[in-house]
């Protein structure tokens, strides 16, 4: 029995409700030789700003209990690059593209919006404004009212999708997915990273040259899902769920909470091909449960 | 060509040195495309031990046999992942991602160098493996493998390079067995005239260096100040090994950041800087 | 050669800097057979309410990947039940006494205090203004003025120290803290849970009859040690570090961030000797190290 | 008195049901104490497994051989623990917390009633050491076991119990052994007149079950309605098994929250509320 695993973000749709995290599984091309994109929900990128940036000095990552601390620094070409070197890779794929934008004012926002939307070079927009990672008030999801500022500069200058992504260090997130919805996000994804650090006992330093990270991978999953079932109860656009998704159990219990799509984040490191098998195993839980759309899993935990 | 691959365990062999083990594994694409300094990422999850550490972890190729389609790696017990390799039996799946790396060792098996590998710790499996290329391309090139570790039981990776014809000086903190002293105390002799001879690459020595960062760097930084080409090959943390993550960089002398994993891990000294 | 392990926190001495987390210590007696009470830092007990308090419904607790989330929902015999039932038996040890206080009211937090101060049942005072597993303002600890208020009302009416604990689950814990120390507070605890929740996707249900719980254990380790160096860069007095501490090196971690003490939580389920070992590990570490106080440790990673 | 353990393990042998085990280890002391209803807590980590699953797990005490110091548990393989312990050998450690358990099953052998053990899964096993202590106590005891599977393979837990003189009672789902049905189908006849005789407890039957809890549940429910006493030892997950984290509550009748670890696990049905 075959059951419908396609999903809508905005006007974008999904062939299956399993995209990428952006940052973790690069342009696209890196996998060449392992991953179909076009067996993908979608690809969403690394994160692409306005002038090429060098990124943080190493060490950028260490493991923690269940999880991973990163300070890449948002390492990228700028997105002339993108459009030039990386683009034309994704676009041999039948597969929507989402872009994450990174900026650190709202014009830096537009400028890097209104270049992919000129160019063809997304199908959707995910405003990263929750990087923990890099400092000058490139956190915008701390307040409702930045938040909403940047989607609405965003907003003026493109008819694509417009997906806030937000952060979970906050006291509240539920005003802050409510002012991006109010700006005109098309759909909210969920989590970012959580900030954290990690120190080296022998060596008595940071482990980290930045000092601090961003935390991922399965020990922030009870943190994202708690995120993405408050969301679900405050706004009516569509949620893009990650945070510790390792398989397709994970991915349903993100769905539960209230998720529309899902991305397989840290997961890709370990195993490249994630996203597919996750869609694959989300059909399999359907069929196995009784179930013919993965819609109705969708906020289904109450 | 990356392949994800779920290759059968043919053998876990403890070695005499304590916690090092060599494990083999049947994958003949593998064994067919590996060159020395490529290195595979492994997963070695376990319903026990599901979570505690999530990435894989690299180990470099350290022997190929193509003909019987088999790959050898060298390994010291650390963490969840080598200590779950231990437990392994024949049989057993090893779950890798590979061969990984964008750039390996380049060597001229005929140029008329003097080809010296310098190793240390899990540094020397894939230094064995390119000493072996280049005798098996030209039995007569000159290849001598520099080696050291703490004690006379801590060397390892030596395996069936004596047979193959390569001069081999251990050096051992503790005078154990060969040079007492570091690698670069074996090694620098070597750089000086009349072996380096006229001087320049020819004729000269060429060094291939793997081991701790502080070794490879003093392994680095005497050959530059001899003027002798040195190409070295990094062990940073690699949590993906396929590009995708970036955090695998090395800062390198142009200032730019550089993926160890997809652009290296082997890299012309000169390109370097050390922290 | 020994080495110097006591700190002080405000006027309390510990002749060893490790205490334990409230909440997963009981009352000290439940482990009479296996602790000496008298070998800890000081013994921190359960939330001690004004009046009796049943708690949650089951479940209230499950694992996560690397953690466990809780919804105990601050069970307890009410604070005249402490000092009668519970404080004899801590009494007959050498041992310093934390109690943990929460309260709906900067009234409940004063009674409860003043309780305390008249009876002899504490020789400090805890004050959880950051538990999120009850409703109801419970959770002073996301506003600096609220955390205020209740440091204030308490500082009135005792002279026993003061020592607030605050949540992660907020924005920038740094002004909170700075509000609890200038509100008179002797000291800062951090961190209590981090909020979350898991899903049963067999079930379709919550995992937790609470929906959501308090994450503890390993996983939030990197989110503590923040905390942990934000708020030592921030305040003067002494720093409780807690939040994934499972053996002495975590401990050091805490110290190196910045906390002058640390408290052995979730660790106490696997191993309830957990306090006392990493004590000795402390010292083992300073040893090997060559240092000869805990002084030297604490703060140096900058 | 509660021990924190290291004790050696000196047998784990797989059982014919998949996936179970049973695992003896030497500890004169809990041997010596241990009554049926104890359990231990298990903290089964190691190097490859640390910090996947941080919690101890509760396993109840299968037999005891006091002369000999040695104890046993039967488990089956869930989730990190267990899956740990079953690659346990002897000589290995077993790290517990033991004997737990504030309230056992409270049995007295001389009563001229029938003692009825209803388990399910493992829950059989502290029926198992209930019966043999009754048994052991006063060998003219009524005894019987009803224990119920999906299929007779994956029954389990009714070591010895024959030789003791128990009567044992299958009840299977797929009619494979004994009575095809639940364990209330085997029960029900027991607890019927005349067997429960003039009523009351005296000359009637005692219950006492353990085993999953909706079949705990329909026991319990049962014997009420034939106003037969009945123990049910609770099997909640127990996150400390010591009494510090009140994570393993049972509501009970009155309203009030109740740890099963030391204020049960065995309770009177009278006393438990089920949702
Ligand atoms: C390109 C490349 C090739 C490699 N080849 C080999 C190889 O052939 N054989 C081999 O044994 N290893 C090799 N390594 C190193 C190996 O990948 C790491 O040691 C790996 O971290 C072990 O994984 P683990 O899960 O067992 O331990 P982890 O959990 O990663 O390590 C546990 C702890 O030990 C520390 N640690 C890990 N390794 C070391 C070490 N070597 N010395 C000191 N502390 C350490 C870590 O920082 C960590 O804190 C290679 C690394 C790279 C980048
Ligand atoms: C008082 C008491 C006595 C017990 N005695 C025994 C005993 O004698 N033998 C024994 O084998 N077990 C016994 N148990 C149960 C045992 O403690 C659990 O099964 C334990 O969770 C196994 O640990 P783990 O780490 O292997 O799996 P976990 O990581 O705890 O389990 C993995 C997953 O499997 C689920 N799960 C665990 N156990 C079961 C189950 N039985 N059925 C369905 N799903 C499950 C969990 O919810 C979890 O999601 C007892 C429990 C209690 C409270
Ligand atoms: C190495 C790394 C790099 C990341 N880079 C970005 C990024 O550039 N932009 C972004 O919005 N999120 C970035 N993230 C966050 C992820 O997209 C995702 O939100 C987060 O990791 C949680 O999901 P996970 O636990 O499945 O990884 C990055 C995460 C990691 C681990
Ligand atoms: C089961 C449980 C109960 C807790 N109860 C309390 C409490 O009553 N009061 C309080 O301030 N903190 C309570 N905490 C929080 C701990 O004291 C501690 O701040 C937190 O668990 C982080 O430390 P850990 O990771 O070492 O457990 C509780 C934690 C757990 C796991
Ligand atoms: S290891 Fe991930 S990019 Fe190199
Ligand atoms: S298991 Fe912790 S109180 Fe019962």
């Amino acid at each position: 029995m075959a059951v419908n695993l396609e999903v809508k973000i905005g006007s974008l749709t999904m062939r299956t409700p399993v995209t990428t995290g952006s940052g973790t599984f690069g342009f696209g091309s890196e996998t060449k030789d392992l991953v179909d994109l076009s067996k993908l929900g979608a690809v969403c990128v690394k994160a692409t700003t306005r002038e090429r940036r060098l990124g943080n000095p190493p060490a950028r990552m260490c493991e923690t209990a269940s999880g991973v601390l990163n300070a890449i620094g948002l390492q990228n070409g700028g997105i002339e690059n993108y459009i030039l070197e990386k683009l034309p890779y994704l676009r041999q794929f039948d597969v929507p593209i989402i872009v994450n934008v990174p900026g650190e004012s709202p014009d830096d926002f537009a400028y890097v919006a209104r270049r992919l939307t000129e160019s063809g070079g997304a199908d959707a927009i995910e405003l990263n404004i929750s990087c923990p990672n890099v400092s000058h008030g490139l956190d915008y999801a701390t307040q409702p009212h930045l938040t909403a500022e940047v989607v609405a500069a965003v907003k003026a200058v493109t008819d694509l999708p417009i997906i806030a992504k937000l952060s979970p260090n906050v006291t509240d997130i539920r005003p802050i997915a409510k002012a991006a919805e109010d700006a005109g996000a098309d759909a909210i994804s969920l989590i970012n990273t959580v900030i954290g650090t990690a120190i080296d006992a022998r060596k008595r330093t940071f482990k980290l040259a930045n000092k601090t990270g961003g935390l991922s991978g399965p020990a922030i999953k009870p943190i994202a899902l708690l995120a993405v079932y408050r969301v679900a109860q405050t706004v009516n656009v569509p949620i893009i769920g990650m945070g510790g998704i390792m398989n397709a159990t994970d991915a349903v219990e993100f769905l539960l909470a209230g998720a529309t799509a899902v991305a397989a984040g840290t997961v890709n490191f370990v195993n490249p091909l994630a996203a597919i098998e996750i869609a694959d195993g989300i059909a399999d839980y359907l069929e196995k449960n009784g179930f013919t759309d993965v819609h109705e899993l969708i906020g289904a935990v109450q | 060509m990356i392949r994800k691959r779920t290759a059968t365990i043919v053998s876990v062999q403890a070695l005499a040195a304590p916690g090092h083990y060599v494990l083999t594994f049947d994958d003949p694409e593998t064994a067919r495309d590996a060159r020395p300094g490529h290195f595979i990422a492994v997963g070695a999850t376990t319903p026990a031990n599901a979570g505690s550490s999530i990435l894989r972890k690299p180990f470099s190729i350290y022997k190929v046999d193509p003909d019987a389609g088999l790959c050898t790696i060298l390994f010291s017990v650390y963490g969840p992942t080598t200590s779950t390799m231990a437990l392994y039996k024949p049989g057993d799946k090893l779950d890798f991602l590979g061969p990984l790396g964008g750039r390996v060792f380049d060597a001229d098996p005929q140029a008329a160098v003097h080809h010296v590998m310098v190793g240390g710790g899990y540094g020397v499996p894939p230094l064995n493996f390119l000493a072996k290329t280049i005798k098996a391309a030209n039995p007569s090139a000159k290849v001598t493998l520099i080696y050291g570790a703490r004690s006379a039981n801590l060397l390892v990776g030596d395996d069936g390079l004596r047979e193959a014809g390569v001069e081999i000086i251990a050096c051992t903190d503790d005078g154990s067995l060969g040079v007492k002293g570091r690698v670069t105390d074996g090694l620098a002799p070597l750089l000086a005239p009349p072996i380096l001879g006229a001087g320049g690459a020819s004729g000269g020595a060429c060094v291939y260096t793997c081991g701790p960062t502080p070794m490879m760097r003093a392994v680095a930084e005497l050959c530059m100040a001899h003027n002798t080409p040195c190409q070295v090959s990094m062990e940073t943390p690699m949590p993906c090994g396929i590009g995708i993550c970036v955090g695998c960089v090395l800062k390198k002398a142009d200032g730019t950041f550089s993926r160890t994993c997809t652009d290296g891990p082997v890299y012309p000294a000169t390109e370097v800087t050390w922290q």
